[in-house]
């Protein structure tokens, strides 16, 4: 098939990007010292070649960007500072915004008002309803002195809110998915037994929880890994703790502190700052190539992140101090921003990537599945 | 004949040589040779009082012939030669055995070291006795000089040589100077006029006194030698008879016509042009397709004619980074045009070239990389309704895709070949050409711009394609060869040539053909051949095919050598007799 | 007492004399019986020169000269394997064994190899045996 | 008639091993010869007058005038009557090239006695001689002792047994040369330099060749005269054909070129040529067009037998003088085992 | 009506530059009769509909374009002034930095240069030559081969030379190669007897081990102070037999060899090195670190040849012209981790591989694997082991923004010699060549590689990124461009073809005859296109690598060029 090239594709790809990349004089440096570099799967010198040449599909069948982990080695050494890394952080945006259907992604990426906007309306709606159909903040909340939270918010509502939050994400989610599902394997018509679908299926969870891929990039790698792993964990514990196990969650009493909810919630905690702090230290002096270069998007996600776990740091510290007026308050504006991060990062912006990445690992191992298992048919039949 | 009286020294040099070999033994037994008035042995031949010592002897008993044994004579030769000249002898009356580098340094039993020693001693006194005179001969050198070409090269030798206060005539084909460089607009790769450059140097060769400019003008023949040359040339129907000392040949190379390769269209489809009509349109400050439209799209594809076996294998050198330059060019003229480059090595090699092709990528240039060898990309007509006039398909190595381009303009990187006549110059000018019909150089690493001619220059592009500073460079080279020459007034010759003895030769002409540097020639008159001393670089090739016997390479006569082995075999044999 | 046999090696000025040099500035050691006559190119070596050279009582000849492609006055060496070649199938007809004649390439930087060559072509003429060639054209009967 | 032949100086002419062309061609000058008898007393002329050696012995030393010796030494009867000649003669002159150089007589230094005697009385094809009887010098008959020569095992050149005076080449030497020779000695002209080669010029063929040469000498391969289609007028050299007119002394009047045969050398080589086929064979070499070792050994297999091509005339006058045989014990060891 | 448009404003582009332009640019105004004067930023450079209109109001016929980078604005005026039917040749460049005025010092040069350009000056006469009387003597400083080819050149026309050389011997870079590119003939053998003949040369004074300390004076008469180290061997009267480096204690790393092996504190650089006599490395010599040794003295068979206690000396020298070769220094290899040189013993550089294929090298002409030796230095010996494969890596700290920018020229080149080396000396080897492009550009260069290409070598497009140890081996990660795949190669051994920098003490020579130096450090001569080798210094000429890399055939031109200045000048008794 002849590919016309485009021109216009780079133009398109810069909005999403911080960078040109077209210094790169394709010496394949960046491809080889990827540790993760896999053949179909990630080859960051062919992912910069289409962009380059605008090859609009073959660079939407593309699955590399989720590939890489952003170790920053292959900037950090590229002889042309072309820097690949930055390119493949653009791309998983690019892809982002291509994956979902609404198109709200590539509006968000694009437009710095809409997203403010985005985000501020869905804080104020949620303000609103507190004052709305929230309870006066009168002396019954703060009988014999003690914190009510769930006299305050009650947990039917804040559980119906919860749960129906996590389905329209989910939905958003899993459509996004269907459609990557579509550009990456049903559109260039990779063939894939069914079969393969179920024996690959475990690495779906095992990479999304233990993001072992990662840990094989260079030896700073593994710091970031550390550092991403557990600001990971703790997202997810926390995300399941407030959606699921919200009744055990938010609770009148105050546990003991060994408390499996305490403990976990500490930990959650700890995770995300420590993950946090690295990442803004890092942002700030961009000590390191992965940190040079910040979208709006990125900033965006991470201050939001920040802002949601010292709010509820304040939140815990109020409660258990019996601070009523203080917890309150801080529980509005901490359910204020956690509501619109979750809304717009996880579905439409950079948070997407908890889910493409596990997915995007998931459907080159069916690729790869599928041909070795192909080649395997094909020389059976050939010896036959 | 005058009586042969041999001195014979052999040096010690310290320990070095007297550790392996008894040199008192070899002084003593040399001694008893015929013709041999003294041998002596001597701590440092080498040193002021070891050569005191031999001009002391060679006065006090009348010796005529020197030999010394000693290190290499690729270290002393010329030393003990002076010393000869101080003595008021010949140096050619001088002969070096070497038995350091080749007896002491190399063996480890003494007695049979001596033993070498003896019979190369031996060998060189047998050897010496048929030594003759040979005297330094030069060439008075005529101080003007016949520039062949009037581009680049040609220009800045002239120059160069006229503001010494020399005469030049510059010859040039075509009625303007300037060659190529006068075609074209900027210069790689800090984008400056060439226009300027070359305008400027134009005007000045066009009023110096010393310079005498024919245009429209082919050299026909010449005639002479380093020093001499002469040669009539013919200009508007009146003929000049010009007398010059050296040549500088700089007719450089014309660019490569596509339109034989068909893939690319050229002549068919109206907007695929050469780089040297977009220079034109570059001077003109008019980039537009024949239909006087500005393009949307500009294609640039490199090595059309280099590096492919179907043309010229050869890489042209100076393409890429034209392409590069044509780039920012467009950039400039028209910001919002797409150009597409498509290369098979980008040659980005010279001073801040790399760095031009680093800044042009950052310009929105679209690089695409083919195969230069096999795969060729095809431009052909687009489709009525498409966006642009053309589509170019090719194999795209780096994505490994088939890929289209679409394009308005095409410009093709055309690579440099040679002149049409580039072979009549040769033969007239009397210098080799190599595979590719370039001239070729007399060393292609320490020699690049003399020639096996002597007086006889290569510069600029017609020796190979290179850029304007490395044309420039030549150029000058050439002329730094010239100005000593003509400092001096003369050139020494190489002492050591071949003669031909006339009443010998017998015309048979085997020797012509022979020498590397086209040094003999055939007298009709006399059907004899004839060795031009001012040529000859006295290898001696000459001597040892000549069937009769009748050309001798002075200072490796049939005689000197045959003696020395003679007289290296019977020493040898007596000692192992004994 | 072995037999020594000599041997007369004919070495052009501009590489295989210098490598010989070299051998000898390196302190190299190799067999005594090598005597070396320099010319200015292996292009002026002759076949007189080696005929001659046996019939005095050399016992081998070595001709080195320049790589093909390196001979200083351009194509001097080509002409000396030309004559090389024709020589050496005169003297197989003459009775002669052709290893006692060689013709090697040695370059100005190659002293090692020239020590060795002159170690290896002794041995090789020293299997040999002594050339009869002077006893035979001095004794005619 | 003491005065008259007082004036006369005596002439002699023998042959050593020689095929008699030229004692012919001293016959060759035809009416001529009645001057020669008119100015020279032919006091010894084996193939022509009856002659004993014994009175050649009877005569005083330097007797006589001239000898004209024309033959190799091949036995011992050639080598007695070159010593006695000599003894006996005032100028000794090598007449041919057999007496010059060894001559065709000459390639049998290309083997020796042995071999010889093997193939002439014992493998000839029309030999049947089963006891393998050989001349011997001596054999005794009832008669009493006969004696033949000694066959020697080289053919040696006049020069190699005794000193020579002078030479006139070829194969045979040109009458016209004898008669000038013959005048110049007659008239008592001063005589050139003892050694010279006399007879003969100092340049080589192509000085009198009339063919055409150009510069353009190289060969990819060498031909045998009957292999070219010669147009009479290009140099024979330039076509392939081994001539080794360049190399030989003129004065023949190029007769085999202007018959299109390639000079063969009968003349011998120049003065300024120590060995009359070295120079010859460098010069073959060296236009050889090809740079690679096996193209050149290519090349070099076009020529039909080298060394007898270039030394046709001269092998006992050359440096190497003759083959050198593979050891005679050997062979007999081979017989043994056989 | 001309008008003026600079493309640069406040103090230059920054690299290098530093001319005032904001000054440049009131004066430009205050000139009588001029048009319009802009700076870039004024002018619509994306709209040539805005320019021409522009262009007609003012009744522009000629429009002078200065700056650094002039060049880059001239497509878009030529156009603009066709489209208002002007002459487009009217446009004008006025690069200042083309003619080396680019600093404040030369601000007087650049206001003549566009009142030159104003009326149709030519610019060559923007620097009058002065009339000066010339010394006839000159200075080359450096003795590689543009250095020994300019001293010929110049001594050969009958000139006096001293000539310079901060090592031992004469010689340089080309002395240690092995063969040269594309003829593949030996180095020794053609530039050997171009030594000799510098150190027999009557009009050549050579100062070898010596350095330049300071110049004064003006063009044409030039005072020079060389700083000639201490040698501690008598120059005169050593035979270079050789017996005191026999018995020398002291050893040091031998810098010829490139580190390859070892030598004595007394040595000779190498056998044929001119002048062929001994020398003493004050760094590793016992005497001189601790006054006790002098063993070299005690068997010195020339009374008072060494002495050990020789003091550094000063001469001064008065010469017309002085020429600046002095060559380059090969990239640190070190440098690059991820390669690891110096860290993996059979991770080389080409120079080391240089000296290993040449037959005079510490191998004699092997290819070995480094070893340690009993003292536990890492050398190269001829009893190791050969590698069986072998890969080539490009473009080691060249064309890299993280090491040097530009491209080094001759690696690609001199890479495909030693592969086919290898290839002579290993023909089993497996030998692999990483590049990025090949640049086979000179002349029988293509060829070159064509021919190699057949001599069953794996050339590769793809630039290595990390070599790392994998057991006695190696593994390199290359991606290969062509095919698309990563490739982890096994091998014995990694050549890294290192790039070539300014040598050591160019920018403190560049100091001390006001040389300019480009942002990667070479010199810079008046005018890079139409005089390389001249510099804005009168009477200073530069040649071979020192100016910017190049492989030997334009060195030795560059050379000859230098030289033809030099010899201009003095013929014209004269110098600018």
């Amino acid at each position: 098939m002849i590919q016309r090239v485009n021109p216009n594709l780079k133009k398109d790809l810069l909005k999403l990007g911080v960078k040109d990349w077209n210094e790169c004089f394709h010496c394949g440096n960046c491809t080889a010292i990827c540790q993760l570099t896999e053949e179909d799967s990630l080859n960051p010198r062919k992912v910069f070649r289409q962009a380059q040449l605008g090859l609009k599909t073959s660079l939407q069948a593309n699955i590399s960007p989720w590939m890489c982990y952003y170790c920053g080695e292959c900037s950090d050494t590229c002889p042309r500072d072309a820097n690949p890394g930055e390119l493949m952080m653009s791309l998983r945006r690019y892809l982002t915004s291509i994956y979902d259907w609404t198109g709200l992604s590539r509006l968000f990426y694009t437009n710095k008002f809409m997203e403010f906007a985005a985000i501020l309306g869905l804080a104020t709606i949620v303000i609103l309803l507190f004052a709305i159909w929230g309870p006066p903040l009168d002396p019954t909340l703060t009988s014999e002195g003690g914190v009510k939270i769930n006299s305050f918010a009650p947990i039917k509502w804040i559980e119906l809110g919860d749960w129906s939050m996590a389905v329209v994400v989910a939905a958003l989610l899993i459509s996004n998915i269907l459609n990557m599902f579509y550009k990456v394997i049903i559109k260039p018509g990779v063939k894939i037994p069914l079969s393969v679908y179920a024996t690959e299926l475990w690495k779906l969870p095992a990479h999304f929880a233990t993001q072992a891929k990662f840990r094989k990039c260079d030896t700073k790698g593994k710091y970031y890994w550390g550092a991403h792993w557990m600001m990971m964990t703790g997202y997810t514990i926390m995300f399941i703790l407030i959606v699921v196990f919200l009744p055990e969650f938010q609770v009148e009493e105050i546990y003991d502190w060994w408390h499996w909810q305490r403990l976990l919630g500490y930990y959650s905690t700890f995770g995300l700052l420590f993950g946090l702090i690295y990442v803004i230290i890092g942002r700030i002096k961009q000590n390191n190539q992965i940190f040079k270069f910040s979208h709006l998007s990125d900033w965006l996600f991470v201050i939001m992140l920040f802002m949601t776990t010292v709010s509820g740091i304040m939140l815990h510290l109020f409660r258990i101090n019996g601070m009523p007026y203080a917890t309150y308050y801080t529980y509005i504006a901490h359910i204020a921003i956690l509501i619109p991060m979750i809304c717009i990062e996880v579905p439409f912006s950079k948070w997407s990537h908890l889910a493409y990445r596990p997915f995007a690992i998931y459907f080159a191992s069916l690729k790869k599945a599928a041909s070795e298992k192909q080649y395997k048919t094909g020389l059976a039949a050939e010896i036959a | 004949m005058e009586e042969i009286r041999i001195g014979v020294y052999i040096c010690w040099c310290g320990t070095n040589i007297a550790k392996m070999v008894d040199v008192e033994d070899v002084a003593r037994e040399l001694s008893e040779m015929p013709d041999v008035v003294i041998a002596k042995d001597y701590k440092y031949m080498c040193s002021d009082p070891g050569q005191d010592l031999i001009i002391k002897d060679i006065k006090k008993h009348n010796l005529n012939r020197i030999v010394v044994s000693a290190c290499s004579p690729r270290i002393h030769e010329l030393t003990f030669r002076r010393t000869l000249e101080n003595a008021g002898l010949n140096p050619y009356m001088f002969q070096m055995a070497n038995i350091r580098e080749q007896v002491s340094w190399v063996h480890d039993d003494r007695i049979k070291a001596t033993k070498k020693a003896k019979a190369l001693v031996a060998a060189a006194i047998n050897r010496i006795k048929w030594h003759e005179s040979l005297d330094k001969r030069t060439v008075s050198i005529n101080p003007s000089t016949l520039v062949i070409g009037g581009g680049i090269a040609g220009i800045t030798a002239a120059l160069e040589l006229a503001d010494t206060g020399s005469q030049v005539f510059l010859v040039e084909k075509e009625r303007k100077l300037g060659g190529n460089m006068a075609k074209i607009d900027l210069t790689f790769p800090y984008l400056n006029s060439a226009q300027q450059i070359i305008n400027e140097k134009i005007d000045r060769i066009e009023h110096h006194p010393n310079i005498r400019i024919f245009r429209n003008t082919v050299i026909d023949e010449i005639f002479g030698y380093i020093g001499n040359f002469n040669s009539t040339i013919g200009q508007n129907g009146t003929e000049a008879e010009l007398k010059f000392g050296n040549i500088i040949v700089a007719t450089g190379l014309k660019s490569f016509d596509p339109s034989g390769i068909k893939n690319y269209g050229y002549g068919k489809l109206p907007d695929v042009i050469t780089s040297l009509e977009f220079e034109q349109m570059l001077l003109n400050g008019k980039i537009l397709t024949k239909e006087g439209k500005e393009p949307a799209n500009v294609a640039i594809i490199h090595c059309v004619g280099s590096r492919n076996s179907d043309e010229h294998e050869y890489c042209s050198r100076t393409c890429c980074m034209s392409a590069l330059k044509y780039a920012n060019q467009l950039r400039s003229a028209i910001p919002e045009v797409n150009i597409y480059q498509a290369y098979a090595d980008m040659r980005a090699f010279g001073k801040g070239c790399e760095e031009l092709y680093c800044s042009t990528s950052r310009k929105d240039v679209m690089f695409l990389m083919f195969d230069q060898q096999k795969d060729l990309p095809v431009i052909m007509e687009a489709k009525a309704d498409d966006s642009c006039k053309m589509v170019i398909e090719m194999n795209e190595k780096l994505s490994g895709e088939r890929i289209e381009i679409p394009a308005d303009l095409v410009i093709l990187m055309v690579g440099l070949e040679a002149q049409d006549d580039a072979k009549e110059l040769a033969r007239s000018v009397g210098i080799s050409m190599c595979g590719n019909s370039f001239f070729m150089e007399k060393h292609p690493k320490l020699d690049p711009v003399a020639t096996t001619t002597s007086g006889v220059y290569v510069v600029g592009n017609c020796q190979a394609p290179k850029e304007i500073p490395d044309a420039i460079s030549q150029a000058k080279a050439a002329t730094a060869r010239i100005m000593a020459t003509i400092k001096q007034g003369e050139v020494e010759v190489e002492v050591i040539t071949a003669e031909v003895n006339e009443d010998i030769c017998c015309g048979c002409k085997t020797c012509i053909q022979v020498c590397p540097y086209t040094a003999i020639t055939f007298d009709e008159n006399n059907s004899v051949s004839v060795v031009n001393e001012a040529i000859c670089k006295g290898c001696g090739t000459c001597g040892s095919a000549c069937p009769t016997g009748a050309i001798r390479s002075r200072h490796f006569t049939d005689n000197q050598i045959l003696s020395q082995i003679k007289g290296l075999m019977s020493k040898s044999l007596e000692l192992n007799e004994l | 007492m072995t037999y020594e046999p000599t041997i007369i090696a004919f070495l052009c000025n501009w590489c295989s004399y210098t490598g010989a040099d070299l051998a000898g500035t390196s302190r190299m050691k190799y067999a005594s019986n090598i005597n070396i006559i320099r010319v200015m190119c292996s292009g002026r070596i002759e076949p007189m020169f080696v005929l001659s050279a046996f019939r005095e009582g050399a016992d081998g000849v070595l001709i080195c000269g320049c790589h093909p492609g390196d001979c200083h006055y351009h194509e001097g060496n080509y002409k000396c394997l030309r004559r090389f070649h024709l020589l050496q199938k005169y003297l197989t007809q003459m009775g002669l064994n052709e290893e006692r004649m060689r013709l090697e390439w040695i370059s100005a930087s190659e002293g090692k190899q020239f020590a060795e060559l002159a170690d290896d072509f002794t041995e090789k003429i020293r299997s040999l045996g002594p050339c009869k060639l002077k006893e035979t054209a001095e004794t005619l009967t | 008639m003491a005065n008259k032949e007082k004036n006369k100086i005596k002439l002699a002419i023998y042959w050593g091993a020689a095929c008699g062309g030229c004692c012919v061609s001293v016959l060759d000058v035809h009416e001529k010869l009645f001057d020669i008898v008119a100015a020279a007393d032919l006091v010894f002329w084996p193939i022509a007058l009856d002659f004993k050696y014994k009175d050649v012995e009877d005569m005083p030393d330097k007797d006589i005038d001239v000898t004209l010796f024309n033959g190799a030494v091949r036995n011992s009867e050639n080598e007695h009557m070159a010593h006695l000649l000599r003894k006996k003669s005032k100028l000794l002159v090598a007449y041919g090239s057999c007496a010059h150089m060894g001559g065709i007589p000459g390639l049998a230094n290309f083997s020796n006695r042995q071999e010889i005697f093997e193939r002439v009385y014992e493998t000839t094809e029309s030999t049947v001689n089963p006891e393998k009887i050989t001349p011997q010098t001596k054999s005794k008959v009832a008669e009493g002792e006969l004696s033949l020569p000694e066959f020697y095992n080289d053919v040696r050149t006049l020069n190699q047994v005794v000193e020579v005076d002078y030479y006139i080449p070829g194969c045979p030497p040109q009458s016209e040369r004898l008669l000038e020779v013959f005048a110049a000695i007659v008239s008592g002209a001063e005589l050139p330099p003892k050694g010279s080669v006399i007879g003969a010029l100092d340049k080589s063929q192509c000085d009198e060749c009339p063919r055409e040469k150009t510069e353009n000498k190289l060969l990819k391969k060498f031909k045998r005269p009957f292999e070219i289609e010669d147009d009479g007028k290009t140099c024979l050299l330039e076509q392939g054909v081994i001539c080794l007119g360049p190399a030989t002394r003129g004065g023949c009047g190029v007769r085999c070129i202007e018959g299109n045969a390639p000079c063969r050398g009968c003349y011998g080589p120049p003065t300024s040529i120590p060995d009359p086929g070295a120079k010859m064979m460098s010069a073959i070499a060296t236009i050889i067009d090809e740079n690679e070792p096996d193209a050149i050994k290519k090349v070099i297999e076009t020529i039909e037998d080298p060394a007898g091509t270039i030394y046709r005339f001269s092998v006992p006058q050359s440096i190497i003088r003759r083959k050198i045989m593979p050891q005679e014990k050997k062979k007999e060891e081979a017989v043994l085992q056989s | 009506m001309t008008s003026i448009v600079f493309t640069e404003n406040g103090n230059g582009n920054g690299s290098l530059s530093s001319l005032n332009y904001d000054n440049l640019l009131t004066y430009a105004k205050g000139i009588a009769g001029i048009g319009p004067v802009w700076d870039k930023t004024e002018l619509p450079i994306y709209d040539s509909g805005a320019m021409t209109h522009i262009l007609k109001e003012s009744k522009i016929k000629k429009i002078i374009i200065a700056g650094d980078e002039p060049g880059m604005l001239k497509p878009f005026l030529s156009k603009a002034m066709s489209l208002v039917g002007e002459d487009p040749g009217k446009v004008i460049l006025v690069n200042f930095k083309e003619h080396g005025f680019f600093t404040n010092e030369s601000f007087e040069l650049a206001k003549t240069l566009l009142l030159f350009a104003i009326k149709d000056i030519p610019f060559e006469k923007v620097l009058v030559p002065e009339e000066h009387n010339v010394n006839k003597d000159t200075l080359v400083i450096g003795a590689g081969i543009a250095g020994i080819q300019a001293s010929l050149e110049i001594a050969d026309g009958q000139q006096k030379v001293f000539l310079v050389e901060k090592s031992g011997t004469i010689g340089g870079h080309m002395a240690m190669f092995d063969k040269t590119f594309p003829t593949l003939d030996c180095a020794a053998c053609i530039l050997t007897p171009k030594m000799v003949e510098i150190g027999q040369h009557d009009n050549i004074e050579l100062l070898t081990y010596s350095e330049l300390k300071s110049v004064t004076g003006s063009p044409g008469n030039y005072k020079v102070i060389i700083h000639k180290k201490a040698r501690r061997v008598n120059l005169a009267t050593c035979i270079a037999c050789g017996i005191c480096s026999e018995k020398c204690p002291g050893k040091a790393s031998s810098d010829f060899d490139a580190g390859t092996t070892q030598r004595k504190s007394i040595y000779i650089p190498f056998p044929q090195a001119v002048p062929n006599k001994y020398m003493i490395d004050e760094n590793s010599c016992i005497y001189v670190e601790n006054g006790k040794c002098g063993v070299c003295v005690k068997v010195c068979p020339v009374p008072d040849c060494i002495n050990l206690d020789e003091k550094d000396e000063d001469v001064e020298i008065n010469v017309g012209n002085i020429i600046v070769a002095t060559g380059f220094k090969t990239f640190d290899a070190k440098r690059i981790d991820q390669f690891g040189y110096g860290k993996y013993p059979n991770v080389i550089t080409s120079l080391e591989l240089e000296r290993l294929v040449n037959a005079a090298g510490p191998t004699g002409g092997f290819i070995k694997f480094r070893t340690q030796n009993k003292k536990k230095n890492w050398i190269f010996s001829p009893e190791s082991d050969e590698p069986k494969s072998i890969a080539i890596v490009h473009c080691v700290g060249s064309r890299d923004e993280n090491y040097n920018k530009y491209c080094s020229k001759v690696c690609c080149m001199y890479s495909l010699k030693l592969a086919h080396l290898i290839k002579e000396k290993l023909p089993e080897a497996e030998v692999s060549e990483y590049y990025i492009d090949m640049r086979a550009f000179g002349k029988g260069y293509e060829e070159f590689y064509e021919r190699i290409k057949n001599e069953n070598i794996h050339i590769i497009r793809g630039r290595t990124a990390q070599v790392d140890q994998n057991g006695s081996g190696l593994i390199i990660r290359t991606e290969d461009i062509e095919k698309g795949l990563l490739i982890e190669q096994k091998v014995d051994m990694v050549v890294l073809s290192v790039g070539i920098e300014p040598a050591e003490g160019a920018s403190s020579l560049a100091k001390m005859l006001n040389l300019h130096q480009d942002i990667n450090g070479w010199f810079s001569g008046k005018n890079y296109i139409s005089d390389p080798t001249s510099t804005i210094s009168g009477g200073i000429s530069i040649a071979g690598v020192c100016e910017s890399p190049k492989d030997i055939p334009d060195t030795v031109a560059q050379a000859s060029a230098a030289a033809s200045s030099v010899l201009q000048s003095i013929m014209k008794v004269k110098t600018t």
